[in-house]
């Protein structure tokens, strides 16, 4: 049970990485990112389960950091985001082989 | 909610549809060639994630996951992508035609089957038991209704204090930062 | 019962809470299984089959109503007299606008984005309707289902409706819903940040997410929690009037100067989607203000009205019929009370403008709101018994809901004026411009205020 | 903002302007006005007004008619205000010719007028409020403004383009019920505008949608050739019927409602007022309607104005309507010429926006107080 679990979080993360590899919209990007921290999120909800049926001190910890992760999230949508709109204005572009400078 | 469930033969099939599920539309993000569509695929994978989320016994999270990602992250995404246009196909450039395609074939192969064959060789005891439920402990109200909530937060608040508090100094700082980006625009006009 | 006290002086705290209310036993189950259906599949399936059936026909009925209620109402306002000529006072109104939408061409606009157009509206509304499960109609076998995290899984899947409104006004390639869009976007994610803080206060009393246990909990302590928390009710109606698209909130379609808004390309049923998430949606908001605050079905004296009917054995089906059908009518009224008001509040006030909807939101009813959990958080501490970590000992925490007594009740009706009172002082002098009776003082602010408007329109009109 | 043309060029700001079309078709622009806006975000940048899509050439096609044949098309220059129209161009032509009114022809043409005026005021604040979002007020006023138009319809069989004028006095005298009627109206009249008052004047949402919203000092305003209420908003007590009187004003008592700070708001206000000086007027009027003949005596069958020029002007609802008049001694005008007051008004509405918000626009149109059959003639 927990194994298809984390097959399922395994592929997620692997599509999410594969995204962060080949795409060059900023944006799609960063959704990728969210595919990434969601499986990451699912490991720990799945193996928070797996810690309360082998009897762990709190069930729940994995819950706790997946709220973190998602707190994470929302931070770096924000900003994250941001920027986008930022460099955007600037640059009139949101393909990353275009923003390939530290200064401008 | 039902106590017998994760036992029985439904639970694994939930995982499952919604494990496809998510994976399904997780592909569709990193594949389609609109940012608009992306993210109504990213949108239907999180609301799999969370259907996982309520699968495995972790009712909050999944609330918190719709709640979050898919009424604030992800409508955030849409307006950003509404600003820069996202209808446009973006142009991705391919130094040789389809490697971008095989590049994305070769990673999730690579990644996915190393963590899917880690998972597989792992021990077969693992078995997925669900929370403390309110059948065993007396104080709900109704038998029946899962506490995963009320631990949830009895968690947060008590051993998760301090990583609380920080993780909520970096939402401040998330909202000094975003208003900061956003006000900065004004600067620029002015001059 | 009562522990060690130490400061205790609540005179009536000594005795024993009560025990909880009367839920009846009996449901449409056993009838179901009496007929030969296996106990799971009647439990799980063919019940909540049918009462979904019920509740979508029930529900989409009331919303086609509410059409026909929103124009008889705007009429009474109005001085007019409304729908009049299909059927009885044009009692069949809706079913001839529903025949005239069905038939309608379904338009793609040029250059949209096809799937997205096409979809926007039917996420809006399967967003609105799937919240139908939650909604605790009635006592008993009144309601789907009741998950125990119920409150949050309404605003979650709620805030889904938001993407359906934002992806259409994207999609129809026009730049009225292009703007549209972009308003409703801003509008709601600000809106429903001030609407989730305002049902926090509540919360603290309810001690639950659960639909159907928010009730309880107002029953057994007996009291509404709209008198312990009306400052929040104020700001939960007015987020959901925000959260909902209506006057004075209705930006996002403002047909006075975007058109329609997100919808302005739709037409036929897709568009007729829009109407019937937006009612829905009113239904929703209404639903929850109506068991959050105003005690969901719960009403002194149903019991009374119930043992009239069907006796005082709550094991008998009758009793548990009379029971739900009373109680279902209870909630309705609350919800249709609550429905009127939005409707008055839309034909008597005027629209804001986009910044100052933003204004609104920002700077009054997050923080107040969020004065308001703090304020009620630490009343609620002060006031709880010595042995629970309180101090006065006038509520008593039990696992049943909160028990207090006179003084309890007192007691938090007073902090609670106090907040409100206090939150308007206090927003006053911090939103000088915003709140003051004295128009003319407003007006010499506003020009001081204007004077820096002119310098940038000299400067713009310069370029 | 998603601009039209996503030019990759370094047109930095470019980016953020976004081109909209508010008009012809839409429903805040009273009648076929475009509007073509430049929006940053939602802010107002630039603004055009595109017109004529209502031009039907009348001034040239009152080279063409005879004197009295005339007198229709200005029914429907201000559609919402016929009377006003007539009266400056029979007046015009009375004064080319000289001729002298029995002042009972005066005294129904000013109630008459007055009572356009209302009706005229009545709808801009239906219309406003409507563009501002108070939609109850819209059937309020149109309300009140039946009961004009049902006095109109008794008097001169028009509801909307009433025509009764003649150049020489009235085509008919009252209808017996037409005091009655009046009267009757100017009873429940200003317990109304208190009503429509109480909605608007000290509302929140109302104050915070007009307070500080198109700003124009006097001596923009004076600038830029404003008339009526939108010159009186900012403080100037401009006012034809006192500055140039005609008819009979000068027997009557009333007063000058003036703004001081020159905003939607204060334009708002000098409109209600002026709405209750009406109702003075108009009373006024009423009590001392004078008995007698209708039709100046002396006006000839075939109406040949001496050769010469006029330039006659009247305070309409909406400002200064003028009628600039070349008579060459035949029976239609050499040239005949209109000085609209909404067309000079909507000059204005650039210099009102800029830097506003889309939703202020519409705001603005509506405190100019524009009708398109003016503008384009």
């Amino acid at each position: 049970m927990l194994t298809t679990v984390l097959t399922i979080s395994g592929l997620m993360f692997a599509l999410g990485v594969a995204g962060v590899l080949t795409r060059r919209n900023i944006i799609v990007i960063f959704m990728a990112i969210e595919l990434i921290l969601n499986a990451a999120n699912l490991n720990f909800v799945a193996f928070s389960r797996y810690w309360a049926s082998i009897g762990g001190i709190s069930p729940h910890t994995g819950e706790v950091f997946a709220v973190f992760v998602m707190v994470v999230a929302a931070a770096e949508a924000a900003v994250g985001l941001g920027l986008v709109i930022a460099l955007y204005r600037n640059r009139g572009t949101v393909s990353v082989d275009d923003i390939d400078l530290l200064k401008w | 909610m039902y106590p017998d469930l994760q036992s029985s033969p439904w639970f694994l099939g939930a995982v499952i549809a919604f494990g496809l599920w998510a994976v399904a539309t997780g592909s569709v993000v990193i594949t389609a060639q609109r940012p608009v569509h992306a993210a109504l695929a990213l949108v239907s994978a999180l609301m799999a994630v969370a259907g996982l989320f309520a699968v495995l016994g972790a009712e909050f999270l999944a609330g918190a996951q719709v709640l979050v990602y898919v009424g604030g992250v992800m409508v955030l995404f849409v307006f950003v992508i509404m600003v820069v246009g996202g209808g446009r196909k973006t142009a991705e450039v391919e130094p040789v035609s389809g490697v971008r395609f095989l590049a994305a074939t070769v990673v999730v192969l690579v990644i996915g089957g190393s963590i899917v064959l880690g998972a597989r060789s792992a021990q077969p005891a693992f078995e997925l038991r669900p929370g403390p439920r309110a059948a065993a402990s007396k104080d709900a109200v109704r038998a029946g209704v899962s506490r995963n909530t009320e631990d949830v937060g009895t968690d947060l608040y008590t051993r998760a204090a301090l990583p609380f508090e920080v993780a909520s100094l970096l939402l401040l700082v998330a909202i000094v930062g975003a208003v900061v980006l956003a006000k900065g625009r004004r600067v620029e006009q002015d001059d | 019962m009562s522990g060690p006290i130490a400061l205790h002086w609540a005179p009536q705290a000594a005795s024993p809470p009560p025990p909880p209310p009367v839920v009846p036993s009996w449901s449409p189950v056993e009838l179901i299984e009496s007929i030969g259906v296996p106990h799971g599949f009647a439990e799980y399936v063919v019940w909540p089959a049918v009462q979904l059936a019920l509740i979508l026909f029930v529900v989409l009925t009331a919303v086609a109503y509410l059409t026909y209620l929103e124009r008889k109402v705007a009429a009474f306002i109005q001085a007019r007299l409304g729908p009049m000529r299909v059927g009885p006072v044009g009692l069949l109104q809706p079913l001839a606008d529903g025949l005239k939408l069905l038939s309608k061409e379904d338009l793609v606009p040029a250059g949209a984005d096809r799937f997205v157009y096409l979809a926007a509206p039917v996420l809006a509304v399967t967003a609105a309707l799937g919240l139908l499960v939650l909604v605790p109609f009635g006592a008993a076998w009144g309601t789907v289902t009741d998950i125990n995290i119920g409150l949050l899984f309404l605003l979650a899947v709620a805030s889904i409706g938001v993407l359906g409104i934002v992806l259409a006004g994207w999609a129809s390639n026009s730049k009225y819903a292009l703007l549209g869009a972009m308003r409703s976007s801003a509008q709601l994610v600000s809106y429903e940040v001030a609407l989730g803080l305002a049902l926090v206060g509540p919360l603290l009393f309810a001690r639950t997410l659960s639909m159907q246990e928010i009730v309880e909990s107002q029953r057994f302590t007996g009291l509404w929690w709209v008198a312990v928390q009306p400052l929040a009710f104020v700001v939960y109606f007015i987020g959901s009037l925000a959260e909902t698209n209506r006057a004075p909130f209705d930006l996002p379609e403002s047909e006075s100067e975007l058109v329609a808004g997100f919808h302005v390309e739709y037409s036929g049923f897709r568009w007729s989607l829009f109407f019937m998430a937006e009612y829905a949606n009113i239904i929703i908001t209404s639903a929850i203000a109506a068991t959050v605050f105003l005690g969901g079905w719960s009403m002194p004296g149903l019991e009374t009205a119930v043992s009239w009917i069907a006796g005082t054995d709550a094991t008998t089906p009758l009793y548990s019929t009379a029971f739900t059908l009373l109680s279902i009518g209870v909630f309705a009224g609350k919800v249709l009370v609550l429905v009127y008001v939005v409707m008055w509040v839309r034909w008597t006030l005027p629209r804001y403008r986009y910044d100052q909807l933003m204004d609104l939101g920002w700077r009054w009813l997050i923080p107040v709101s969020l004065a308001n959990i703090l304020i009620s958080a630490f009343a609620f501490l002060v006031a709880m018994r010595p042995d629970q970590g309180g101090l006065l000992g006038l509520v008593e925490v039990t696992k049943n809901g909160l028990w207090m007594g006179w003084a309890g009740t007192a007691y938090f009706l007073l902090v609670n004026l106090a907040t409100f009172a206090m939150a308007a002082w206090l927003l006053a002098k911090l939103n000088k411009t915003a709140w003051s009776t004295d128009l003319h003082a407003l007006r010499r602010v506003e020009a001081l205020r204007r004077a820096g408007r002119l310098a940038t329109a000299e400067e713009a009109r310069a370029e | 903002m998603a601009s039209d043309t996503p030019s990759a060029a370094a047109h930095v700001f470019e980016q953020t302007e976004m081109l909209l079309n508010m008009g012809p078709q839409h429903p805040s622009t009273h009648g076929v006005l475009r509007v073509l806006l430049k929006l940053d975000g939602e802010t107002v940048v630039d603004l055009d007004c595109d017109i004529g899509y209502l031009h039907r050439g009348v001034e040239k096609i009152c080279e063409h008619d005879t004197y009295p044949m005339i007198t229709p098309y200005f029914d429907r220059l201000d559609y919402v205000a016929a009377v006003n129209g007539d009266l400056v161009y029979v007046e015009a032509v009375e004064r080319l010719m000289g001729v002298e009114l029995p002042r009972r022809a005066e005294y129904l043409r000013v109630i008459l007028a007055e009572l356009q005026r209302i009706a005229s005021h009545l709808l801009w604040l239906a219309t406003h409020a409507l563009d501002i979002g108070a939609a109850t007020i819209f059937l309020y006023a149109f309300r009140e403004r039946e009961e004009i138009l049902k006095i109109f319809e008794n008097f001169t069989g028009a509801r909307l383009t009433a025509h009764a004028f003649r150049i020489g006095g009235l085509q008919w005298d009252a209808n017996p019920e037409f005091v009655r009627d009046v009267l009757a109206f100017l009873d429940i009249l200003p317990g109304r505008i208190d009503e429509y008052e109480t909605i608007l004047s000290e509302n929140r949402i109302w104050l915070a949608r007009t307070v500080g919203i198109g700003v124009l000092t006097a001596a923009d305003a004076i600038d830029t050739g404003l008339t009526g209420p939108v010159l009186r908003g900012s403080g100037v007590a401009y006012d034809v019927r006192r500055a140039a009187p005609y008819s009979v004003y000068p027997e009557f008592d009333f007063e000058i409602p003036t703004g001081d700070t020159g905003d939607t708001y204060d334009r708002y206000l000098v409109r209600m007022q002026e709405l209750r000086q009406s109702v003075r007027i108009v009373r006024q009027a009423i009590e001392g309607l004078p008995e007698g003949s209708v039709m100046a005596a002396r006006v000839p069958r075939v109406i040949k104005p001496p050769a010469g020029e006029v330039f006659h002007t009247n305070e309409s609802p909406k400002g200064e309507i003028g009628v600039y008049l070349v008579s060459d001694g035949t029976n239609t005008p050499y040239r005949l010429r209109v000085r609209p007051p909404c067309f000079v008004n909507l000059q204005a509405l650039k210099q009102l926006a800029v830097g506003h918000l889309v939703a202020d626009v519409v705001a603005l149109i509506g405190t100019i107080d524009i009708v398109l059959g003016e503008v384009d003639r």
